[in-house]
């Protein structure tokens, strides 16, 4: 029980890191690996504005939102669609988004490093809450909640739109989309934006009980990249699933096992899933 | 309605299609023949805005220049394609390959017509609305190719080859089905290597070799060319 | 050429994809020197049973023997080295090698493995035995439709195959090409080489097969010489149509 | 006059930016404003301002290594400051050594100072070493028991990394030969992302003492998920960054009593100048470990060069050995292994100030006092 | 055939010339060689793997660190020799990179891409682990005598040597087979072949040079992090020079890593406090005003020329 609800927790936490990026490669077909520094910028909005000026978390996940839907945005038209449009191959594409988002995570650092060098930390709702038995800390709630909304949004919005359905044919076969009279060009740069968004979004929630500094990026772009493969690319349902997994997986093996091989464990499962599901869990068979 | 003017493609230094001029109508089959790799889909390719190449020259469709439009804005003008390989949404299924064929405005309020228009043609797609595409056999993706065009209420539309690796029982359907189809007032455009079928249902079709128009005449008429029969029609 | 003894059995070949039985319970042989043809309708199991063939699928159950040899569970590659060459649905060439290269890929890893100069004047050979003399040096971008077709087979003779599998390797040629395509095939048949056609050009199967299997939804329908196979009202009713 | 080139490699991203930020720069920009203040070092009869060359090797042993080469052949400055962690600091010793360099290394642990000296002779060393540390720990652990303040059960981690792995291996010997019982003993990776089942484990066991040599990232997640398990130990020791002042940032009152590495002593009157001087300068308070020892060991380099009267570098290194030297940690001066046996090892966390309650060779103001709950 | 006459001698005198770096360069110029060196090696071998499958290996990161990690813990625990680590290391990760590649062969694509990423951090915990709970280590440090001389001495043998066996690869069966490999894996198997043991093979051999390269450069860091040898971002440069320079030619990655390591001095130099920031913008540029790497422009360059 007590790790079944630590566990959730921590996959939701993953969720939130992942699902941005899920977006963003699934749709816009690029893989961001500035994606981690996307979310520290969240969290470093959210420090610097909780410090500063005292401004809850719960308030500067909104006001981060729309900056970071506007600059992903930006972004994607500006810097990124030169390279979809010229890529003549899916391959070719990937390897200038791994360089280009590369170059945007040095970037996205440096700056950072700018603004504040050191450890953003500060204590927003570290407050222990009783959850069916187990202690855990409102913060981590508060994030999972977080990570609860956004999804049951994104899919709704997937699901049920005009819109959603636009995108999800865009991550099945732009081509194919652009023949049903969809602009590939803007619903791409619309799912990079909203991925970005919510990767910011998860920034700010995951700030409230992660000590984070401008570095730390890789380690979020990392787990992402990992959990999105293992759910399957552009599969909304996939992230999350993983992400629960995976941090009912981490949890029991640091509480039964032995913490040390938290991340050893993580990385057998997510080998066992591609050796049996090569695709991901909800992965679309290669065609 | 559809006027080519003069249209070039050339990928980097090879012209693929050399200053090409047609017409099509709403209400007719054009049909298109030409051996392999003389440029007709190349043609299609770039009235329906997917050329990879450099396309220049003129399309139009009822006096709107599509040339600088891209491939939505196309459909939206009314030009609906099924390319080779037909283009479907493999991981969705039938029924939402279908609605996303909806998915343009011109064609959002038409829509319940033309998903009656369509299952009246393909009946089979009602009764598999729910099953992936791309676990359909060849034959019914295709047919979920040419329904989800016409869900898009195109004037025009275009076909690459449909035929290809169909069986003789379906690709005789599909000839069928392109008369019918001619009969709800769309005009088709045409592209075949089954010279015979094609011709036998079209009014038009044109001749394509290097890139350039060798040819254009009724239907009839190419038939009975001895130069196109020993050509197209393989009668030796 | 006269037809020899069987090389090729296939027995109770079944696949299983999760619920859809795709080839169910098919059985036959394939004579040497023999040309059999295998038709039906889109869907009915052909590509599917080419597959298990060549490796490329796991039988759910049966068995594959070549020559005395049991395929069932071989890797592609080891099959190729057996003797069994293919070309695929849609043409797969290598677009970052060059024509002469492109046939060398299939003369140095299969059946017969040659290597150096000695693969190189093979392939060379094999080129103009299809029609591509003179078109080595070129990158296979450059080819034509039918050119890359003719470029495929030629790789798949390459290795000197016992058993060489073409599937729908007609398709998509116009009728003139078609000609040039048929006579290509025929010209095989006459050398004695043992072939798998799938096609669904009836002209081609009427001219080029010995014999003919036909399978609807996996399972056998008729076999037999092509015309009695393509007069079989049960073929004619899920297969030709009357058109 | 001409100027007195100072070089220094900087990690200014990476995993070891944050503890740069923190302990390294700060202190040399108010050395620099120092000395340039006073018109700059007194050298041959005339004062000669410091001209500082900075490049940034993003935490990058190779990059560091070049950067330190070009420093000292393209640059040709007279000096060089040390980098930040031990292994950059072994990186750096060979080309140091090279070019004559002293280098004055603080955030540098390691227990292998006598093999480290005799090899690089212009090798110093002023933070401690890694069994002292842990000693500086078992004897504040010793005065809690003896006040009844705590048992013999101990709960222990580490993060496992170079560092912490070391200290929890001496502790592995140093605390039973205490006769103390660890209860628990888990490492976890560095960069893990919920420590609450390695809290809870700990809880568990029902320790006396809560110990963890951390990191700063896990040093704060530790502490929150301490808070929110209400461990109830009558000492919590955390390692790295708990005496950043973004600890007490974060958590306020809830650690006072919290123990942790390094601490200083308040109460001595040349770190009350240099903390008074940092905070006129930067506005905030400096760290309450590494950040005076650094400060100190520019001091060390000033005063030696000053006391050589040249920047001739074998002249200084033998001014340095052969010296001691009033700094911000009181006077100090090396031993034959070229170690300062000066310096704090373990804090406390008290009235929002991070007192020295243990250390080697320098005066302790506070005795170790009982943390009680964490409000 | 005028070309390939002139590469033998051509391609000895180089590697002469380059021997002689040590007696003329200084310090500075030294270590930067040395970096050259061994980034060349890494990118090169790098290249010899992924560059005709596509297989983006992010493996470097942690092949290099198992070099690097065992000469430490050889030396420091177990009093070996720095030989005798340096020559067994690589053997290790070979064989490490046996199981991996069997494990990891069906995956494909960007699969294959994100698990040897996530490998050097998985290697890193479990090293990690296995030390903090068997080995109880205190510190790693790597004292030789070797110096920077010696080590771009050895680093270019290994270089030559990566160079030697390309070129042979390149006129190998082996290497035809990767070759084909790298167009269509279906199209590989159906010609004979064994396209797993082809891929494990070569998977092997970038292995053994990550690590032999590891174990090498151990003596300069002279103290072993783990968190620091199992470095992601080695693994990232290793793969942006190779691609940088190009893939197509066994040279290619080396002219990606030359132009790369003066650019990333130049910036670190002139924008010292803004070395990240420049970087990226710096990175940035080139995807875009370079989009077929340095051998892209040189093949532009020399196609103008001609015509
Ligand atoms: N994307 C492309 N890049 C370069 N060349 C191309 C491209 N697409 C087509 N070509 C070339 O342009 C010419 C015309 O090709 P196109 O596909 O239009 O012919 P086609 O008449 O449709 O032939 P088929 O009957 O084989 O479909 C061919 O020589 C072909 O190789
Ligand atoms: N990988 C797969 N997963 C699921 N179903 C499959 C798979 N491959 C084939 N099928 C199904 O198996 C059946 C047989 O397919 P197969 O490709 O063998 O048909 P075919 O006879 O070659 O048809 P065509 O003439 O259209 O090429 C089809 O219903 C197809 O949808
Ligand atoms: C004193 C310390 C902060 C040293 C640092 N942890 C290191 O070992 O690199
Ligand atoms: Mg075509
Ligand atoms: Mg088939």
């Amino acid at each position: 029980m007590d790790i079944l609800i630590s566990g959730l927790l921590l996959g939701g936490t993953y969720a939130l890191i992942a699902m941005g990026l899920n977006l963003q490669y699934g749709v816009a077909r690029i893989m961001n690996l500035a994606n981690g520094e996307v979310l520290v910028m969240g969290a470093l909005a959210s420090f610097l504005a909780f410090t500063a000026a005292s401004i809850s978390p719960l308030i500067t996940v909104f006001l981060v939102a729309p900056l970071a839907f506007a600059t992903s945005w930006l972004v994607y038209r500006v810097l990124l669609l030169p390279l979809v449009r010229r890529a003549r191959t899916q391959g070719q594409l990937e390897v200038d988004s791994i360089l280009a988002t590369f170059g945007m995570a040095f970037i996205l650092v440096g700056t950072m490093v700018l603004i504040y060098p050191e450890l953003f930390a500060y204590s927003f709702l570290a407050v222990p809450v009783d959850v069916a038995g187990t202690t855990v800390a409102a913060n981590r709630l508060v994030a999972f909640g977080g990570a609860v909304a956004i999804s049951l949004a994104l899919y709704l919005w997937l699901n049920r739109s005009n819109a959603g359905l636009a995108v999800r044919a865009v991550a099945v076969s732009p081509m194919a989309a652009g023949l049903v009279g969809i602009n590939v060009e803007r619903i791409s740069a619309l799912a990079f934006a909203i991925g970005g968004t919510i990767t910011a979004m998860g920034g700010v929630l995951i700030s409230t009980f992660v000590t984070l500094d401008p570095s730390l990026g890789v380690i979020f772009t990392m787990k992402a990249l990992i959990i999105v493969i293992m759910g399957g690319v552009g599969d909304i349902r996939g992230a999350i699933v993983a992400a629960l997994i995976l941090g009912v997986v981490e949890t029991a093996v640091a509480t039964l096992i032995d913490p040390g091989l938290t991340l050893a464990a993580a990385y057998t499962i997510f080998l066992l899933v591609l050796l049996f599901r090569p695709q991901g869990l909800f992965g679309r068979r290669p065609a | 309605m559809l006027d080519i003017n003069g249209l070039t493609v050339t990928y980097g230094l090879h012209a693929a299609l050399q200053g090409v001029s047609l017409t099509a109508s709403k209400s007719e089959i054009v049909v298109i023949l030409g051996a392999n790799g003389a440029g007709k889909s190349s043609l299609l390719r770039a009235v329906a805005g997917i050329s990879e190449g450099t396309v220049s020259g003129e399309a139009a469709l009822a006096g709107q220049s599509l040339r600088q439009m891209k491939a939505d804005r196309i459909v939206e003008a009314g030009i609906a394609f099924v390319p080779e390989g037909r283009g479907i949404f493999g991981d969705l299924s039938v029924w939402e390959n279908l609605m996303l064929g909806a998915y343009p405005e011109r064609a959002r309020a038409s829509r319940q017509e033309n998903l009656e228009k369509v299952v009246a043609l393909f009946p089979k797609l009602a009764q598999r609305r729910n099953q992936t595409a791309r676990t359909m056999s060849g034959g019914e993706q295709q047919m979920v190719a040419i329904g989800r065009a016409m869900m898009s209420n195109p004037d025009i539309l275009m076909l690459d080859e449909p035929s290809l690796g169909l069986s003789p029982l379906l690709s005789g359907e599909l000839f069928e089905n392109l008369s019918r189809i001619r009969e709800t007032g769309i005009g088709v455009l045409l592209v075949e290597q089954n010279a015979k079928r094609s011709l036998a249902i079209a009014d038009r079709g044109y001749l394509i070799e290097n890139g350039l128009i060798t040819g254009a005449d009724t239907a009839s008429a190419l038939l009975n060319d001895p130069a196109v029969q020993k050509a197209y029609l393989g009668s030796g | 050429m006269t037809q020899g003894q069987p090389i090729l059995h296939v027995e109770s070949l079944s696949k299983r994809f999760g619920g859809l039985v795709a080839v169910n319970n098919v059985s036959f042989q394939v004579l040497e020197h023999e040309v059999m043809g295998l038709i039906g309708p889109n869907g009915s199991g052909k590509s599917t049973t080419m597959n298990m063939i060549s490796g490329a699928l796991k039988p759910s159950s049966g068995a594959i023997i070549l020559k005395g040899q049991d395929l069932t569970r071989k890797k592609p590659h080891e099959i190729a080295r057996s003797g069994v060459s293919r070309t695929f649905q849609l043409v797969r060439i290598l677009p970052e090698l060059t024509v002469l290269e492109n046939v060398i890929a299939g003369g140095v890893f299969g059946h017969a493995r040659r290597w150096g100069k000695e693969v190189e004047t093979f392939a060379a050979e094999l080129l103009a035995r299809v029609g591509l003399e003179g078109q080595s040096g070129k990158p296979v971008s450059a080819l034509t439709y039918i050119d890359q077709k003719r470029l495929e087979l030629a790789r798949a003779l390459a290795s000197e195959p016992e058993v060489l599998l073409l599937d729908e390797w007609l398709a998509g040629l116009n009728p003139s090409e078609l000609t040039v395509g048929i006579d290509l095939i025929a010209s095989l048949r006459q050398e004695g080489r043992t072939i798998i056609l799938v096609e669904h050009v009836m002209d081609a199967i009427r001219s080029l097969c010995d014999r003919c299997l036909v399978i609807n939804s996996g399972a056998r329908i008729a076999e037999g010489t092509p015309e009695d196979v393509l007069s079989d009202p049960e073929v004619i009713r899920a297969y030709l149509g009357d058109g | 006059a001409d100027p007195i080139k100072i070089g220094r490699v900087v990690h200014m991203t990476g995993p070891a930016a944050g503890g740069d930020a923190a302990s390294h720069s700060p202190n040399v920009e108010l050395w620099v404003s120092q000395v340039n203040g006073r018109g700059g070092l007194m050298v041959g009869g005339e004062r000669r301002p410091v001209e500082l060359v900075e490049y940034d090797d993003k935490s990058n042993p190779a990059e560091m290594i070049k950067a330190v080469q070009r420093l000292a052949t393209q640059d040709e400055v007279d000096f060089l400051l040390t980098p930040w962690g031990t292994g950059f600091n072994a990186a750096a010793a060979p080309i140091f050594a090279k070019y004559g360099y002293p280098q004055i290394s603080v955030t540098n642990i390691t227990d292998e100072i006598e093999e480290l000296s005799e090899r690089f002779p212009n090798m110093f060393f002023t933070l401690g070493n890694t069994t002292g540390f842990v000693e500086g720990l078992r004897d504040t652990l010793n005065k809690l028991r003896d006040n009844g303040a705590i048992g013999n059960k101990v709960a222990m981690v580490n993060v496992a990394d170079a560092f912490g792995i070391e200290l929890a291996a001496v502790a592995r010997e140093v605390l039973p030969a205490a006769g103390y019982e660890i209860v628990f003993d888990k490492s976890y990776p560095l960069g893990t992302a919920d420590l609450s089942p390695v809290v809870k484990g700990a809880k568990a066991t029902e320790p006396d003492a809560f110990i963890a040599f951390s990191y700063p990232p896990d040093t704060f997640a530790l502490t929150e998920q301490a808070i929110i398990e209400n461990l109830d130990v009558g000492a919590f020791y955390t390692a790295v960054a708990t005496a950043f002042p973004a600890y007490a940032g974060k958590f306020g009152s809830k650690i006072e009593g919290n123990l942790g590495a390094g601490g200083v002593n308040l109460d001595l009157e040349p770190m009350t100048e240099y903390r008074t001087a940092f905070n006129a300068l930067h506005g905030n308070q400096p760290e309450y470990w590494a950040a005076a020892t650094y400060y100190a060991s520019l001091q060390v380099l000033e005063q030696a060069i000053e006391g050589a009267d040249s920047t001739d570098r074998e002249a200084v290194t033998e001014y340095i050995k052969a010296n001691s030297f009033d700094t911000a940690l009181g006077t100090i001066s090396f031993d034959k292994h070229n170690e300062s046996k000066h310096y704090w090892t373990v804090g406390q966390w008290h009235d929002g100030q991070f007192n020295a309650v243990a250390g080697v060779g320098v005066p302790v103001a506070v005795e170790p006092v009982a943390k009680e709950g964490w409000n | 055939m005028n070309i390939s006459a002139l590469a033998m001698p051509g391609a000895a005198a180089l590697l002469a010339a380059a021997a002689c770096v040590p007696f003329v360069a200084d310090g500075y110029w030294l270590s930067i060689a040395v970096t050259v060196l061994m980034y060349a090696a890494l990118a090169t071998s790098w290249s010899l793997f992924s560059g005709p499958t596509h297989y983006i290996a992010l493996s470097t990161g942690a092949f290099f660190g198992i070099g690097g990690y065992l000469v430490g813990l050889g030396m420091s625990d177990y009093d070996q020799s720095f030989w005798a680590m340096a020559a067994l290391a690589p053997v290790v990760a070979t064989a490490l990179a046996a199981v991996i590649g069997w494990a990891t062969l069906r995956l494909s694509g960007v699969y294959f891409v994100i698990f040897t990423l996530g490998l050097a951090e998985m290697v890193r915990n479990l090293v990690s682990w296995v030390q903090n709970n068997f080995l109880g280590s205190r510190g790693l440090y790597v004292l030789t005598d070797l110096d920077e001389t010696h080590i771009y001495w050895m680093l270019l043998a290994v270089l030559a040597a990566v160079f030697v066996f390309g070129w042979w690869l390149g006129r190998s069966r082996l290497g035809f087979a990767l070759r084909i490999l790298g167009n269509d894996e279906a199209v590989a198997r159906h010609v004979g072949i064994n396209t797993a043991r082809t891929k494990v093979l070569m998977f092997m051999t970038t292995g053994f040079v990550a690590a032999l390269v590891g174990a090498i450069v151990a003596p300069r860091y002279y103290y072993i992090e783990p968190n620091v040898v199992f470095s992601p971002e080695l693994s990232f440069v290793v793969v942006i020079m190779a691609l940088l320079g190009g893939t197509r030619k066994l040279y290619g990655p080396l002219l990606g890593v030359l132009p790369f390591t003066l650019l990333w001095e130049v910036i670190s130099v002139s924008f010292p406090n803004a070395t990240t920031l420049v970087l990226g913008l710096a990175f940035l540029l080139i995807v875009y005003f370079l989009p077929n790497g340095v051998t892209g422009l040189f093949g532009k360059l020399l196609a103008g020329r001609s015509s």
